[in-house]
């Protein structure tokens, strides 16, 4: 029963929400109240939803095939994840949205995402994946195309990509029904084994790819950093967080439910060229190449889109290396990065919502306004970077585990070098938006309120929570590791077990505590301090005076613009993005010019088919 | 040579100088005149199809006629296909009327506005 | 019984014990150098007296609260690091973690200073730090790729396991004698991680007002002095920890710190100092490749 | 037992009607009238049980030689769909026609030209069909020169010349297929060809399907659409894109099936197809003016439907039928919205539009929804009718299948993204003054709005007519 509210709820929340905005423009607080119970319910119904695993439901009969719809071990993770950071996003916009501007349709196309993607999460067989897939590639785009006018063409953008993804899947499954004969999961997955390498090699490609293109994998990534970063914040926090797992989500299915292990190992020739490595290479590419475009960016949200799409990386490999390590990590990663990138931008979004700006060059000693929006952002980073006490930690751990006794040590380092560039990108986040020294035009900047500030001190909470007691979510990772087939990992409530060695965060993060205490008896032993403000500093014999601001914000990592100078600002990636734009423009161009208006053309034309025609019937027989 | 060769030879002659004035004459006057050439040639051949070797004109008269009669079916379709052919140059000769209103000239070299 | 109350001493004392060796290894630091530049030197312990006297400073300036946690940060980080490091006598805690998780709480003394530094509001701090992130990254990737060609060739990446296929193979199994590459790569990485010349951009006195340390005063000034005692010990306990079979007996080890550690100061004595992208650049042209060709000759078996 | 013969008498007669009547009030309402009539009549064939095809002889004269109409299913849901968009149109134009000219005129040939449709639809005779067929194209030249523009007389002439060096081939096909069996009736003349030697069925055929191919919109001979569809009334490119290639296509189908079986015609007219779909997507892509891109995306959606019709098998022509029901909603809508675009701004290029999604809410609504199923997106009434043809097509196993299907989907991503550039630009700011005088919601007028709304319907809940969709296409 309640799988089947799980997707009615968000139906009807969209409808509702739609016609409620078409009709009146002002009436803020009762969408708001509307939008917080709508979403209040379903994050219930998903929590209520664990006692249906394995159970089916039917949906509508298409092309002689009953829609089967039912929740699976990773689908209540994923639909946990999705409700809950929805519900953070509403209860963070009751606070930040303002009359007017994107109001009126945003609760209804977020009522509408979340059927897109509980639909794609729910669904048992590739038809309604498909149907469920392109309903939410649309109202991911109608959602992203409500801010300003940039957004609107970014989302264009993205449009194009979701399109090409969409077709190449529905190309697949329509490959898919006529080679097996079926739509459902297992069916396929049955008939797979009796596949022969052409046709494995075809379906894998069709049904990857689209994932691939759907969760910024590197060579299809251009999307998401301009289309996410010029979104209105709450929902960049929205989308970056859970919007492109969902293309993850499907490369799981896909490779474990749907293909399965014996076709992976199939599909390979020779030791080192098969599936598993392909998919790792890009996921490589795609830890690396992102994060540096971070180190360049000026703006807040776009550093932060384009990490998105680096650790979108990590979960990729995560699951392509197939070991229980990999995989736990890979799922455990969409987890812990869920949590302190929504920290991370909303605490963004609290310093835009008094600021007005998010440009990391004219920001600076916020700290000392919105303390509460600093530590959050401290906590987020802390994650993001990877380092304990935070959850971060702990899923890049096992990544890196499985990848260094994998004997894969490039990949490794790969990864390495990812989580080296989002330590210095995200410090620079942190310097230039609170520390130093804080210009006059922020003297009265003042705390969020209340509703802004709820979903910062919860994730704070569950970013340190679930990084000190990792066995919270990993001991679901199990189960679900289970359903996929993989053999589980060793999972208890303070870490892991493996084999191979043991990590357990609650020593870890006791032991820092006594360290930190030690640290403190330390500081007090020292003599009494006195505060000073931001502007009392020492600089070398130079005299400092108020008027002027020294704030180090403009061009942080000078180093690398030396060393890499315009590579990572016009990268290959976009010169062929831009190729094949022109490309179609100059085939356009030519098929316009077929009809050229002259009359006489027109005639020989036909003439000339009649001919053609004539020849070819007789070439024919 | 039989008579009905000789015809199918004419009537094919007629529409290839039909077409070849509507291919290439830039004027859309001549253009038109080049279509009713062509129709000439369809209808020419529509008639020869009905043509039996000494037939005589197919109205049924009290006393049977003498010899076999001439095929009237294709006659009635050239009726039909003089009067479109009549209704369809009618309109477009207004049609030209209202171009050279418009545009100043009838040559389709410089009637060009719609393209691409 | 006993086991429990050992366990105990050594988790009171074993930060204690890495203080005091960093102090001689300060100390004796100095003095070589001193030597090195034909002039006395300070006494061998000048290191405890440097720290003592910045800690009975009375004027102890501060920029605010996160000025105060990230130096807390920065000393709790390292001590935090060496616990999780296998000596002799003391591995208690090496098996809740490997090294990986030692990697990772190294960064936590740089971001706690990075943060503190950014508190403090002052340009020539804020360019120190980006120098420092910025040479993290080009010594820190050479330095993980030679420990994952370890890991990867003894298939474990615990240290303590580490040093006991070590310990059990004699000299002829000591990571630097079976992968000579790796172990150099190290050493290069290991010269930038302890920030000395050439590779001392970070603090230099002349250019940025010695950059981090502008407004550290007082007993901030001698937490960071304490943070960097014990970060000697730490960095060259783990090259030893992994090139040079660790030790079975506190002697030997501390035998092999100094010899490293004279090492380290002969080179450091010598050399001018690389600008932040040349050092870089360095980092990523010569121990790189080094490291890479061993991690590909361990991959293809040449071991 | 409602005959047949009315489908083509009642709009006749009213056509005459009207021109007698000249005022525009009468002439409006009578118009209206027959269309609600005809839809009626055509509801009733539509429920009759129409297993076996019901024939009637005109004129009492006996087939070979007389007229003989015949009914069967596909004719009956073909003619529910033009009376039912005809219609809709006339419904549409009460408000779009700008009052102060004579409507008669323009109704009476839109009339006419209905009249046409449902003869060639019913006639089993081929000079029949020849006659029909020459009364829609002219009853199509002069709507299309109704707007009475510089462009529309070009446009009109270009597709009068066009058309008629067309229906020259198409009178040779029927003079040498008579020439053959001796008499005019499809039956008798499929069974004569099928003796005759194949070189000589090949001229025919190819004459035939090349002469009847110009109004059916098929790729090398289609060089009149934009140009007619971009000029004429939105009402008429409406009727135009909305059923009236179609009909052609449907009907140039089933002879090539049943009277030209022994010729493998199916072969080049879906490698046309192919090249129609990319020819039109791609041109449509590079437009800048709205309906001008419209007629280029019906191009592309003719293509689409030839190629599923043409895939040989039953799963194919269902699929193109149901296609051809989606294509007639959607792009009805599209064409009824960009004429009161035009009315709205007085402008026809897609950047003087910006913002107006904001001041037209509804029509922005039904715009981005005709555009959604023109994209084939679930659960609109285009998803089902594109998977199906890509079912038919990769079940069908013709040759050239799987390519179709490559071109199929690129020409989808092409679509959307012509199709969304004109819906960014409707959602984005309004530059200042691009917009007539009226200020507040310059929402479309009544009728116009109920119009296009019935089209939304079809589109919307489309997908419960699939197997309601007959796809006999035997003679």
């Amino acid at each position: 029963m309640n799988t089947f509210l799980l997707l009615i709820f968000p139906l009807a929340g969209f409808l509702i929400a739609a016609l409620f905005s078409a009709f009146s423009k002002k009436g803020l607080v009762v969408g708001k109240t509307f939008a917080f119970l709508g979403f209040s319910a379903i994050v219930l119904v998903a929590i209520m939803a664990k006692s249906e695993i394995g159970s089916i439901i039917y949906g509508p009969m298409m092309f002689g095939w009953q829609l089967q719809f039912g929740l699976t071990a990773i689908s209540w993770y994923f639909a946990l994840m999705i409700s809950g950071i929805s519900w953070l996003t509403v209860v963070f916009s009751l606070g930040a949205l303002r009359e007017g501007g994107t109001y009126p349709m945003y609760y209804a196309w977020l009522f509408a995402k979340n059927l897109g993607m509980l639909g794609v999460i729910l669904s048992q067989d590739i038809l309604a994946f498909f149907i469920m897939w392109e309903f939410m590639s649309w109202t991911t785009y109608f959602l992203l195309q409500q801010g300003t006018k940039k957004a609107r063409s970014t989302a264009m953008g993205y449009l194009i990509y979701a399109i090409i993804a969409s077709m190449i899947l529905f190309a697949g499954i329509i490959f898919l029904h006529q080679a097996s004969g079926s739509f459902g999961f297992s069916e396929i997955a049955s008939t797979v084994a009796g596949f022969d390498m052409r046709t494995l090699i075809l379906a894998a490609v069709l049904l990857l790819a689209p994932m691939l293109i759907e969760s910024a994998a590197y060579p299809l990534h251009r999307w998401m950093a301009p289309a996410y970063s010029s979104a209105e914040t709450g929902i960049t926090a929205f989308l970056s967080a859970i919007s492109t797992r969902i293309g993850l989500y499907g490369v799981a299915i896909f490779l474990f439910t749907v293909l399965g292990f014996t076709a992976m190992k199939k599909l390979s020739a020779g030791h080192y060229f098969n599936l598993q490595v392909v998919i790792m290479t890009i996921g490589a590419f795609t830890m690396v190449v992102p994060t540096f475009t971070a180190l360049f960016q000026h703006d807040a949200k776009k550093l932060m889109a384009w990490h998105s799409v680096g650790q979108g990386g990590y979960m990729l490999v995560g699951l392509a290396t197939a070991t229980s390590l990999g995989v736990a990590g890979g799922l455990f990663h969409i987890f812990t990065y869920l949590t302190y990138v929504t920290l991370i931008l909303f605490c963004i979004a609290a310093v835009e919502y008094r600021t007005g700006t998010t440009n990391l060059n004219s920001l600076g000693g916020l700290i000392k306004k919105q303390p509460i929006a600093y530590v959050g952002l401290l906590f987020g980073i802390i994650g993001l970077a990877g380092i304990p006490p935070m959850n971060g930690f702990v899923s890049k751990w096992l990544i890196y585990r499985s990848l260094i006794l994998g004997g894969h040590p490039f990949l490794a380092l790969a990864a390495f070098i990812g989580t080296l560039g989002t330590i210095l990108s995200v410090y620079k986040l942190i310097h230039n938006i609170f520390l130093g020294q804080l210009p006059e035009r922020y003297n009265d900047v003042k705390e969020v309120g209340f509703f802004m500030q709820l979903p910062i001190w919860i994730l704070m909470l569950v970013v340190l929570g679930t990084g000190v007691f990792p066995g919270l979510i990993l001991g679901w990772v199990a189960k679900i590791q289970v359903s996929l087939g993989v053999e589980p990992l060793a999972v208890t409530l303070s870490g892991v077990q493996a084999s191979a060695g043991q990590l357990n965060m609650n020593v870890v993060s006791s032991v820092f505590g006594a360290t930190m205490l030690v640290a403190f008896i330390i500081f007090l032993i020292g003599g009494r301090r006195r505060i000073v403000g931001q502007y009392n500093n020492y600089a070398a014999g130079h005299f400092l005076d108020k008027t002027v601001k020294y704030n180090f914000n403009y061009n942080f990592y000078s180093a690398y613009e030396h060393i890499f100078g315009k590579r990572f600002l016009n990268p290959p990636v976009k010169r062929g993005e831009e190729g094949l734009v022109a490309l179609v423009e100059r085939a356009s161009d030519f098929a316009r010019r077929i009809y050229t208006g002259g009359l006489n053309t027109y005639l020989a034309y036909s003439l000339g088919a009649v001919i053609l025609m004539v020849v070819i019937l007789k070439g024919a027989i | 040579m039989t008579v009905p060769q000789i015809l199918y030879v004419s009537a094919f002659l007629l529409i290839l100088i039909g077409l070849y004035s509507l291919l290439t004459q830039r004027n859309m006057i001549r253009m038109i005149i080049g279509l009713n050439i062509a129709d000439l040639g369809v209808n020419l051949f529509l008639v020869t199809i009905g043509f039996v070797d000494n037939g005589s004109a197919p109205i049924f008269r009290a006393q049977a006629a003498a010899g076999p009669m001439v095929d009237p079916v294709p006659q009635a379709l050239v009726l039909t296909s003089i009067v479109i052919g009549f209704g369809v140059t009618a309109l477009a000769l207004t049609l030209v009327m209202r171009l050279f209103v418009t545009h100043g000239s009838i040559d389709t070299a410089r009637i060009r506005g719609l393209k691409w | 019984m006993n086991s429990v109350i050992g366990l105990v001493v050594w988790i009171v004392f074993y930060p204690l014990i890495a203080f005091t060796v960093g102090v001689f290894l300060g100390g004796y630091g100095r003095k070589f150098t001193a030597r090195v530049q034909r002039r006395v030197g300070p006494s061998w312990i000048q290191p405890f007296f440097d720290v003592i006297k910045l800690m009975r400073k009375r004027t102890n300036i501060s920029h605010g609260y996160m000025h105060d946690i990230s130096l807390m940060m920065l000393v709790s980080g390292t001590m935090l690091s060496l616990y999780f490091i296998p000596v002799p006598g003391f591995h208690y805690f090496s098996q809740f973690g490997d090294f990986v998780v030692i990697i990772y709480l190294l960064l936590i003394p740089s971001l706690g200073m990075a943060l503190g530094v950014g508190e403090t509001a002052n340009p020539n701090g804020s360019i120190g730090i980006s120098r420092a992130l910025q040479m993290l990254f080009g010594y820190e990737v050479p330095f993980v790729l030679t420990f994952i060609g370890m890991a990867m060739l003894n298939g474990t990446t615990s240290m303590y396991e580490l040093v006991q296929i070590q310990q059990s193979g004699g000299i002829a199994t000591w990571g630097i004698v079976t992968h000579p590459l790796l172990g150099i790569a190290a050493l290069f990485a290991l010269q930038g991680m302890m920030n000395e010349k050439p590779f001392e951009v970070i603090i230099a006195p002349h250019e940025i007002a010695t950059g981090p340390m502008t407004e550290m005063g007082g007993k901030y000034m001698g937490m960071m002095f304490i943070q960097h005692l014990i970060n000697l010990f730490v960095e060259l306990t783990i090259y030893a920890n992994l090139f040079l079979g660790g030790a079975k007996n506190w002697f030997e080890l501390l035998f092999k710190l100094f010899v490293l550690f004279t090492l380290i100061l002969s080179v450091n004595s010598v050399f001018g100092r690389f600008r932040t992208d040349d050092a870089m650049r360095f980092m990523w042209k010569i121990p790189l490749p080094l490291a890479a060709i061993g991690v590909v000759g361990i991959m293809l078996g040449i071991g | 037992m409602v005959s047949p013969i009315l489908f083509i008498v009642v709009p006749l007669a009213a056509a005459f009607l009207t021109v007698l009547v000249n005022r525009n009030a009468g002439a409006r309402i009578l118009a209206l009238l027959t269309g609600f009539a005809l839809s009626a009549l055509a509801w009733f064939w539509f429920r009759a049980d129409l297993s076996t095809p019901v024939s009637v002889v005109i004129a009492g004269i006996a087939p070979p030689m007389g007229i003989q109409l015949s009914m069967d299913r596909l004719s009956a849901a073909l003619a529910l769909l033009i009376s039912v968009s005809g219609f809709l149109v006339i419904l549409y134009s009460q408000s779009y026609l700008k009052s102060e000219e004579a409507q008669s005129k323009h109704y009476a040939v839109l009339l006419l030209l209905m009249a046409a449709s449902f003869g060639i639809l019913l006639t089993r005779d081929l000079f029949n069909l020849f006659v029909f067929y020459e009364i829609l194209c002219i009853s199509s030249y002069i709507l299309v020169a109704s707007e009475e523009t510089k462009a529309s007389f070009e446009a009109s002439l270009k597709y009068l010349l066009l058309g008629s060096v067309g229906s020259l081939f198409m009178l040779v096909a029927i003079g040498l297929a008579y020439r053959v069996s001796g008499s005019l009736a499809m039956s008798d003349i499929a069974q004569a060809l099928g003796e005759a030697d194949l070189s000589y069925v090949m001229l025919t055929a190819a004459l035939f399907v090349l002469g009847m191919g110009i109004e059916a919109a098929i790729f090398p001979v289609n060089t009149w659409l934009p140009d007619a569809h971009s000029t004429a009334p939105s009402s008429i490119s409406a009727v135009l894109s909305g059923f009236v290639i179609e009909l052609a296509l449907i009907v140039l189908l089933r002879i090539s099936m049943t009277v030209f079986s022994s010729v493998n015609l199916m072969l080049p007219l879906r490698y046309m197809a192919l090249a129609g779909i990319l020819i039109g997507e791609l041109a449509a892509f590079g437009q800048t003016e709205l309906k001008r891109t419209l007629a280029y995306s019906s191009m592309g959606q003719v293509g689409l439907m030839l190629f599923a019709l043409t895939l040989g098998t039953e799963a194919g022509r269902q699929a193109g039928m149901a296609h051809l029901v989606m294509h007639t909603g959607a792009k009805s809508i599209l064409f009824l919205i960009a004429g009161y675009f035009i009315v709205r701004t007085g402008k026809r290029d897609i950047k003087s539009y910006s913002g107006l999604g904001r001041r037209m809410p509804l029509t922005g609504v039904f715009f981005v929804i005709g555009a959604l199923s023109l994209v084939g997106v679930p659960p609109l009434f285009g998803f089902f009718t594109k998977f199906k043809i890509l079912s038919a097509a990769a079940v069908s196993g013709a040759t050239g299948a799987w390519l179709g299907i490559a071109v199929i989907l690129l020409g989808t991503v092409l679509e959307a993204s012509y199709l969304f550039r004109v819906v960014r630009t409707l959602y984005s700011d309004p530059e200042t003054g691009n917009t007539r005088a009226v200020k507040g919601r310059m929402e479309m007028d009544v009728p116009a709005l109920i119009a296009v709304f019935g089209f939304t319907l079809l589109v919307i809940f489309g997908s419960f007519l699939l197997p309601l969709i007959p796809s006999g296409l035997a003679l």
